[in-house]
């Protein structure tokens, strides 16, 4: 049974990264493009637990703490904005949401 | 007073440029023309207290602008810079009183004041920056001329005069900034001072790449072949003021460059590159003249004349002896004089009949027997016949190029006949035969109002074409100076060969008597 | 004496102004009197600095001002009056003056009466200007100011096309002489230093040949403009479209002997280069042959009196080349006094027949126009050179000169042409006063000239006649100035045949000419006849076709190209080149702000794609660190 | 057994703190006030945030005096960083909001100057970006990111149009990809260095002498991509010319203009060290950022039609254009940042003004934006001095003499010829002339066309109030006179430059 190191964290943390990205990319639907950046940022999380475990100094962690708050405050305003959208346009659409360009 | 009538001269315009915002329209010309004598009438002070025996600057002024940067407000005349900025003066003031009836004319006479502060300032400036400045502000107030009061074609054609001339002007700007950083290099200092960047002596390759730099900026101003295609718009569209100011001052801004930095400063590169430029100034001069010949409108005639006729001083400036030099210098007075009062006669016809096309004309000369001899006289001086003004100025530059290269002048001599053709051409279609067309046979003479504006410019023609000492002997003392700081400067064998030296040749002579 | 110097000169001058003052107006007398009494002032000036000048034998050298000054280039207005010069303006103003008085009768009914005078005496300031300065750069104004009132007079009529025409095409012959002679003087400056003649001349001798005979050609090609040598000879027939007086005053007397004046003026410089001599002599010689040949046939009066004065002036040419400079310098004189007479007759006539010119339509003229017609016989025996007239003296003196130099071609070529001349000028005379009378036919009711017109040209008919007697006193004083070379044929045998076989043939076509143009079967050609038809006469009709080939190979393709240059050249190549410029940049816009799509996935895949873009590029550069020197080879160059 | 901790204030060096606590404490007192008594007028907030930024602008003149005294320090357990970078930027951004402020006192009532929250927003984001600047910690730097960002959509969204909310939405998701961005490579540095302070992570690696570069380059590119984002580099500048057309011309003035000079600092002090230390693969990268950016944005700026957009595309130029100065790095170039950075706040924030005070509440029909080129022709017949002032503010961004942004553009490529990127310095130059031609067709259209939509002059200056006017004309006048102004503050910078060790 193989011991789980340091590089496996970050392995798992980057492979979500990428999921992350992919969903960046590919959702059309707002509120799961908020989700798939959350996965961007919790993914960021894992690895610096695990790098902060693996220095053993707090810093990492601290980190972490930090940007779990600035996620949680970003869904705030996210669906805040994604709520009134959908009070005006009642869809989440994002094709639909492109009046400006050029 | 004196100590910086300079600055008077450069600011007193804008000044009052400004408080003509509160001029009331209908009163805004007399006020014009007032500023513009006044401004006249202090460049002449200017000439009467200039001392002709000294060839450095004179009536200097240092005003540190930003010295930790080494750019100072610096400015200073000498023979060179002085009856240009006289000529631009003087143009302004005709200029304004001759101004025929324009829309919003309050704009367009705080514009121009607003021009003849910047034509002012570049022909003063001894610091790069504030040279600059006023080369660049210089766009502006044409712009707006061009683009508000041209023809149909006007915003295409004033667009492409600013931005061909800024851009090139930007590439000049960062040759500029080397030369600062050369010699902060070489001193520890910044500065962009032209009398201290003379002292700079840079190696011959720096001096190739610099010039090149400058080149760009000036010859897209002069307008060289084969950077001359927006004058002709340019000078197509504008109203006839624009027109007159535009050939008249604002061209020699580069060949009055070309003398100021690009000689001094780079001697050898000015060498190197006299042969290819010289060949340049030959396209300039012939072909132009042709395409002179095959245009069908008179003011298209006369812009591409004024090509053809900087090719000359361009050439006379490549001489690099003080013959030519001298010669291009007078030429480029000559040459506003001319083209500026030619502009004027079109702009006359212009008034009366709204079309510049030669066609329409034929038999001016029984219609309008004034009009026909001033302009015949500006023409026999544009084609540089003895006693007007411009012959003393091309016999110079062509007497002096004789000397770098024989051949190269006989093709640029053949300016004197292809000159000669597209004019007299012109001439036989506007004056000459039958009288045509219906609407010419009763044009009325010129008038008052022009003739004020158009006598004086024969009698320059004439008195300078006779007696052009009192501007030859200043213009040479200057140019005496800078042949020599050139020689002294070069490095090359070449350079040092092609340069005169005066010192020696004057105690020469003196050994000789 | 300075004082005579500067009246001589200036006097035109203020009678030109005086004329121009009323250059708009309506015909006044008073310009004409005026202009006409200022030239008789400068006239006497004029006698008594050459009385002074004979005297004394000193010159007079005034500098009245400094002109241009530049560096070592110093030119003054400075003026000379020496044996040369004063011989010019004698003639200069002589001439003038019978024209000036002639032309007020000639040009009574024109409108542009003042400005004829004005112009008028315009060209004879700047002919003083011309002869009289005492360095290059003056010579060359009058040289050029004489050419511009030239152009002001040919097209004087402006509103006739072939006027204006005639009148652009002498300035800019001209001014393709002058850049020669430009050229020349610039040679002369790095060379000598100067442009005063004593000066450079001195200076001359020390110079290698080469650089000489530069300098002799090119001021020889400005002479040739002037003087209308071939092959710029094609304006001087086509200034006939100016008023008749002017064709005498410039275009026979004046203007067209400047070029000769010009060579005799650097004789210094030209005995240094006989080689350039000789050329000068042989294209003369040719000149005189070419143009008699095209006189032969002409049918207008005054074309065939230009042709003739064309190959007169071959004839100075000749003499100077060969350097027998005052024999030249005296035929130009003696010349310019017949040769005006010739022209000012030639107006009388065409007065008499309103403006024909063609010979053939005159005919038994004699019997309306007594006093015209003893004046132009008189002139056509003087120009035959019958002796005792004045043609007999310069002409013959120049054939001699070609004989005893040994230059037995050309003086052939002289001697035929002599009876070339011989015959030309009178066939016009016999076409126009005797046989039969063609012209009532045609509707002319001719009536002589004015009487004072008449009297005011007797004193060339005078000169005509006696110039030939001062020959022996002229040359004694020329010589003090120009080389003394006395042209006497050794065995007298020799001699005396020559003049008189000389003499012989010259009347013998006289007689030949009356014989063929009195008789009755004399009559308006009209293209059928066999003579007309032959190949010679269309060749010598069409000028040599040197017209026709000048339009169609130089100014054609000249004009062709100039709108090519501009349509093709300058606006399809030099502009477009910019403007596409500007275009590609501003289409690159267009295309590319698609980019910028406006949804929002496509921004973030933008994002995203930059993102691994740049990680991609991060691996390359791994591996590029492998080669780095290389890399910073070519960072070095992008200034990196 | 644990030890009571405890900390002298002393060593927490509180002044440090100050600068950024102020306009924090400004926003909560606001907020305060809107729940003692709410709906009333916006002139009470408008002045309450110039009394904090003044009080603001006071702490940082006395961290400032400390600074010239003791050079750089640390505070607050070594997490603030007080250097003349630090001090510099918040000059600007502090400098920037005074100016910004006012404009909310238009004419016509706009909805989102109505509520106290956009002013303690406001405050807020300004508290984010403080920090930002005044720190060389990654953690300090992300949060002060993250606030000001969110406050930033907040007040995008609240002008309370369609397009404001697509502007917001469009900028808060990308926004949340660059925050990934940023933390991921924080995190990558963080693995390497197990250290989260750039000094610190500068020094380890020096130490070890960049052992394992390829992950140095991963982390690198993640934070230049979140730094990318802000500084709206292409390719990661998509965002820009939305937003700006989206929210109001006031907000779009201010926003090319703080939040950049923020992440200019974090840029510089990020970089500076990784280009010095050799990182050749970033020198590479940002000179083809940088001239891409310069080029790509002004070409696209040419062919739009509406002139809050084209000023968009400009100020993407023009911040590629002063990002050339941290890839040249060298004390010239980054004292010549902050030199453009002062000169482009007033000229950019006046040509904004300019667009605000012209804005009408609700779009004409015929009108398809708010300031279509079209809306300004013949503005000069009907509107000369507001012409005219438009006219300077164009030919000052186009970089004309005498006019203030040509010294920054001098300075700015001087610093490139002295730093010996002389292709990058024609770059510049010719950039420079292709946006010539966008700034003069605006200039074409106020002065050479006839008028087409308003027949009235009124219109561009409906919402002109005194206050408004002021502003322009101050930024007019700085536009105008730059020259005095120059050696001064020249000197300033380079001197704190100089003393911060850039």
């Amino acid at each position: 049974m193989m011991e789980i190191g340091l590089n496996h964290y970050l392995i798992l943390s980057t492979i979500l990264f990428s999921i992350g990205l992919i969903g960046v990319m590919r959702r059309k639907n707002l509120l799961m493009l908020f989700f798939a950046t959350e996965i961007l940022l919790n993914s960021v999380n894992i690895s610096f637990a695990a790098i902060s475990h693996y220095y053993g100094d707090l810093t990492g962690q601290m980190f972490a703490f930090f940007v779990i708050a600035i996620a949680a405050s970003e869904v705030a305003v996210g669906l805040g904005l994604l709520i009134v959208w959908h009070k005006r346009h009642n869809e989440i659409d994002l094709d639909l949401m492109s009046t400006m360009k050029g | 007073m004196l100590d910086n009538i300079l600055s008077i001269l450069v600011f007193f315009p804008a000044v009052a440029a400004i408080l003509g915002f509160a001029v009331a329209k209908d009163s805004i010309r007399a006020y014009g023309v007032a500023v513009a004598f006044i401004e006249f009438a202090l460049s002449l002070l200017l000439w009467f207290s200039f001392d002709s025996s000294v060839s450095g600057m004179q009536f200097m002024e240092m005003v540190p602008l930003v010295p930790s940067f080494g750019i100072n407000y610096i400015l200073g005349v000498d023979g060179i810079s002085l009856f240009i900025v006289i000529l631009a003066s003087f143009f302004t003031m005709i200029g304004i009183a001759s101004l025929g009836e324009t829309k919003n004319v309050k704009n367009m006479i705080i514009s121009l004041l607003f021009l003849q502060m910047t034509m002012a300032g570049v022909f003063v400036a001894l610091d790069a920056i504030v040279f600059y400045v006023f080369w660049e502000l210089s766009l502006v107030p044409m712009l707006y001329i061009i683009g508000a009061w041209g023809g149909p074609l006007r915003i295409y054609a004033s667009v492409k005069f600013f931005l061909y001339t800024f851009t090139g002007s930007l590439v000049m700007l960062v040759g500029m900034l080397f030369m600062a950083y050369f010699y902060y290099q070489a001193t520890g200092t910044w500065s962009f001072a032209f009398l201290e960047w003379y002292r700079l002596i840079l190696p011959e390759t720096f001096q190739l790449w610099l010039f090149g730099a400058f080149f760009i900026g000036f010859a897209i101003k002069v307008p060289m072949f084969p950077f001359h295609t927006w004058l002709p718009y340019a000078h197509g569209q504008a109203p006839t003021i624009g027109s007159v100011i535009l050939a008249a001052i604002l061209l020699k801004m580069g060949t009055y460059a070309f003398i100021r930095l690009s000689l001094p400063m780079f001697p050898d590169a000015s060498v190197f590159f006299m042969f290819p430029i010289a060949i340049i100034a030959i396209i300039m001069i012939i072909y132009t003249a042709m395409v002179a010949y095959a245009q069908e409108d008179i003011k298209q005639v006369v812009a591409y004349s004024s090509i053809s006729h900087m090719g000359v001083i361009i050439l006379g400036t490549f001489a690099l002896n003080v013959e030519g030099i001298t010669g291009s210098i007078f030429l480029m007075i000559a040459h506003g004089v001319v083209s500026g009062a030619l502009f004027l006669l079109v702009g006359v016809i212009y008034d009366r009949r709204h079309t510049k096309m030669m066609a329409e004309f034929g038999g001016l000369a029984s219609v309008m027997p004034r009009y026909a001899t001033i302009f015949g006289i500006m023409l026999m001086a544009s084609v540089g016949l003895p006693l007007t003004i411009n012959f003393v100025g091309e016999f110079l530059s062509l007497l002096g190029f004789y000397q770098q290269s024989h051949i190269l002048t006989l093709l640029a001599g053949i300016a004197i006949i292809v000159g000669a053709i597209y004019m007299l051409a012109a001439y036989k279609k506007m004056f000459f035969g039958e009288v045509t067309k219906e609407e010419n046979r009763n044009l009325p003479d010129v008038n008052k109002r022009e003739l004020v504006a158009l006598v004086p410019l024969v009698l320059i023609t004439v008195w300078l074409g006779v007696y052009p000492k009192p501007l030859l002997e200043p213009i040479s003392n200057s140019v005496e100076s800078i042949v020599q700081l050139m020689h002294d400067k070069s490095i090359s064998e070449e350079a040092k060969k092609r340069i005169p030296n005066i010192n020696n040749e004057i105690t020469i002579a003196k050994e000789a008597n | 004496m300075e004082l005579l110097l500067y009246t001589a000169l200036f006097a035109p001058l203020v009678g030109s102004l005086f004329a121009a003052l009323f250059g708009a107006s309506p015909k006044t007398l008073l310009t004409g009197v005026v202009t006409s009494l200022l030239l008789g002032v400068s006239l006497v000036a004029s006698t008594i600095l050459l009385v002074f000048v004979i005297s004394s034998g000193q010159f007079v050298h005034v500098e009245m001002m400094t002109w241009i000054t530049a560096g070592d280039l110093y030119i003054p207005f400075g003026f000379i009056v020496d044996q040369i010069s004063v011989t010019m303006m004698m003639v200069v103003t002589l001439v003038s003056t019978v024209v000036h008085v002639y032309a007020i009768g000639y040009m009574d009914h024109d409108k542009g009466f003042n400005r004829f005078f004005s112009w008028l005496s315009a060209f004879v300031f700047s002919m003083m200007v011309l002869v009289m300065s005492d360095n290059f750069a003056g010579l060359f104004i009058g040289w050029e100011g004489v050419g511009l009132c030239s152009w002001g007079l040919i097209g004087f009529w402006y509103k006739k096309e072939s006027a204006t025409w005639a009148a652009n095409e002498a300035f800019i012959m001209n001014r393709i002489a002058d850049l020669g002679m430009l050229i020349g003087i610039f040679l002369i400056y790095w060379n000598t230093g100067t442009l005063q003649y004593h000066e450079a001349f001195a200076a001359m001798p020390a110079l290698e040949t080469a650089t000489l005979v530069w300098i002799g050609i090119f001021l020889f090609v400005g002479a040739m403009g002037k003087s209308a040598q071939f092959p710029l000879h094609t304006w001087l027939a086509d200034a006939m479209e100016g008023p008749t007086p002017v064709s005498a005053l410039i275009h026979a007397a004046t203007m067209v002997t400047a070029g000769v004046y010009l060579v005799v003026r650097s004789h210094e410089l030209y005995a240094l280069i006989p080689n350039v001599g000789l050329f000068i002599a042989s294209l003369g010689t040719f000149v005189a042959i070419f143009a008699a040949t095209m006189a032969l046939v002409n049918r207008d009066i005054k074309r065939v009196i230009a042709y003739s004065t064309l190959s007169q002036l071959g004839y100075m040419f000749a003499a100077a080349g060969l350097g027998a400079y005052w024999v030249a310098l005296f035929h130009l004189m003696a010349h310019a006094f017949f040769k005006a007479l010739l022209f000012l007759g030639a107006g009388n006539v065409m007065h008499a027949m309103s403006d024909e010119l063609d010979p053939f339509k005159m005919g038994a003229l004699g019997k309306t126009m007594k006093g015209t017609m003893i004046l132009m016989t008189l002139a056509s025996v003087a120009l035959a050179g019958i002796f005792p007239l004045a043609g007999f003296f310069s002409k013959d003196l120049i054939l001699e000169v070609a004989f005893i130099d040994g230059h037995y071609i050309i003086y052939t070529v002289l001697l035929l042409t002599a009876g070339l001349t011989a015959f030309y000028s009178f066939r016009i005379i016999a076409l126009i006063f005797h046989g039969e009378d063609r012209h009532t036919s045609l509707g002319f009711h001719p009536h002589e000239a004015y009487k004072f017109m008449l009297i005011a040209v007797t004193p060339l008919a005078i000169l005509a006649v006696i110039a030939g007697a001062l020959q022996g006193s002229y040359y004694e004083y020329v010589t003090l100035l120009l080389p003394s070379t006395e042209y006497h044929i050794h065995s007298s045998l020799v001699y005396w045949t020559m003049t008189i076989g000389t003499q012989l043939f010259v009347i013998a076509s006289i007689i030949f000419a009356y014989k063929k143009y009195m008789s009755k079967s004399v009559k308006v050609p009209d293209g059928t006849s066999a003579m007309e038809k032959s190949f010679f006469y269309k060749l010598l009709i069409n000028q040599y076709y040197i017209p026709y080939f000048y339009e169609e190979y130089l100014v054609k393709p000249y004009r062709e190209l100039s709108t090519v240059f501009w349509k093709q050249v300058d606006q399809k190549i030099v502009d477009a080149t910019v403007d596409s410029i500007a275009n590609v940049i501003y289409h690159t816009g267009e295309n590319t702000r698609n980019m910028q799509s406006g949804n929002l996935s496509t921004m973030l895949k933008w994002m995203v794609a930059g993102l691994v873009a740049l990680l991609s590029l991060a691996v390359v550069f791994g591996l590029a660190t492998r080669h780095s020197d290389e890399i910073m080879l070519i960072l070095s160059g992008l200034g990196v | 057994m644990l030890e009571p901790v405890n900390v002298s204030l002393e060593s927490l060096n509180l002044m440090t703190l100050a600068p950024m606590l102020i306009p924090i404490i400004g926003a909560l007192l606001i907020l305060i006030i809107d729940m003692v008594k709410s709906d009333l007028d916006k002139t009470l907030y408008v002045m309450i945030s110039i009394i904090f930024l003044l009080i603001d602008l006071g702490a940082i003149a006395q961290t400032a005096g400390i600074f010239s005294e003791s050079g750089t320090m640390m505070g607050v357990f070594d997490v603030m960083l007080i250097d003349g970078l630090a001090i510099l930027a918040q000059l600007i951004i502090v400098g920037a909001s005074l100016l910004f402020i006012p404009l909310a006192l238009t004419h016509s009532r706009f909805h989102e100057f109505s509520y106290s929250e956009f002013f303690a927003l406001f405050l807020f984001m300004l508290g984010g970006f403080q920090f930002m600047v005044a720190t060389d910690n990654l953690i300090l730097i992300f949060v002060g990111l993250e606030t000001s960002s969110l406050a930033l959509y907040t007040l995008i969204a609240m002008h309370n149009r369609d397009k404001a909310f697509e502007a917001a939405v469009k900028y808060f998701t990308m926004g949340a990809l660059a925050a990934g961005f940023f933390s991921f490579g924080a995190m990558v540095f963080y693995a390497l260095t197990g250290s989260i302070e750039i000094n610190q992570i500068a020094t380890v690696l020096t130490e070890n002498g960049f052992a394992d570069m390829g992950f140095v380059l991963i982390g690198t590119t993640f934070l230049l991509g979140a730094i990318g984002f802000k500084l709206s580099l292409v390719p990661f500048h998509t965002w820009a010319p939305d937003v700006y057309e989206g929210s109001s011309a006031a907000t779009a003035g201010f926003m090319s203009i703080v939040p950049k000079i923020a992440l200019f600092v974090v840029a510089m002090r990020l970089f500076e060290f990784l280009i010095h230390s050799g990182v050749v693969w970033l020198e590479i990268i940002l000179y083809i950022i940088v001239v891409v950016t310069m080029t790509a944005a002004n070409i696209w700026a040419l062919v739009q039609n509406d002139v809050k957009r084209m000023l968009a595309y400009s100020s993407i130029s023009h911040a590629g254009f002063v990002m050339a100065a941290i890839l040249i790095g060298t004390t010239q170039s980054n004292s010549a940042l902050f030199l453009y950075w002062i000169l482009f706040s007033f000229t950019n924030l006046g040509a904004f003004s300019m667009l605000w005070i012209s804005r009408q509440k609700h779009l004409p029909l015929h009108q398809s934006s708010d300031h279509s080129y079209n809306k300004f022709a013949g503005m000069v017949q009907t509107a000369p001095v507001a012409a005219t002032i438009m006219g300077l503010f164009m030919l000052s961004l186009a970089g004309l003499p005498p006019f203030a942004l040509f010294w920054g553009k001098l300075y700015m490529i001087s610093s490139a010829v002295s730093g010996g990127y002389t292709v990058l310095a024609l770059i510049m130059a010719l950039n420079s002339a292709i946006a010539g031609y966008y700034y003069l067709k605006l200039i074409v259209f106020m002065f050479m066309r006839e008028p087409i939509i308003n027949k009235d002059g009124h219109v561009f200056v409906s919402n002109a109030t005194n206050p408004l006017k002021t502003i322009i004309g101050f930024a007019a006048v700085g536009t105008i006179f730059a020259i005095v102004a120059i050696n001064p503050i020249l000197e300033f910078v380079t001197a704190l430059v100089f003393k911060s060790g850039y």
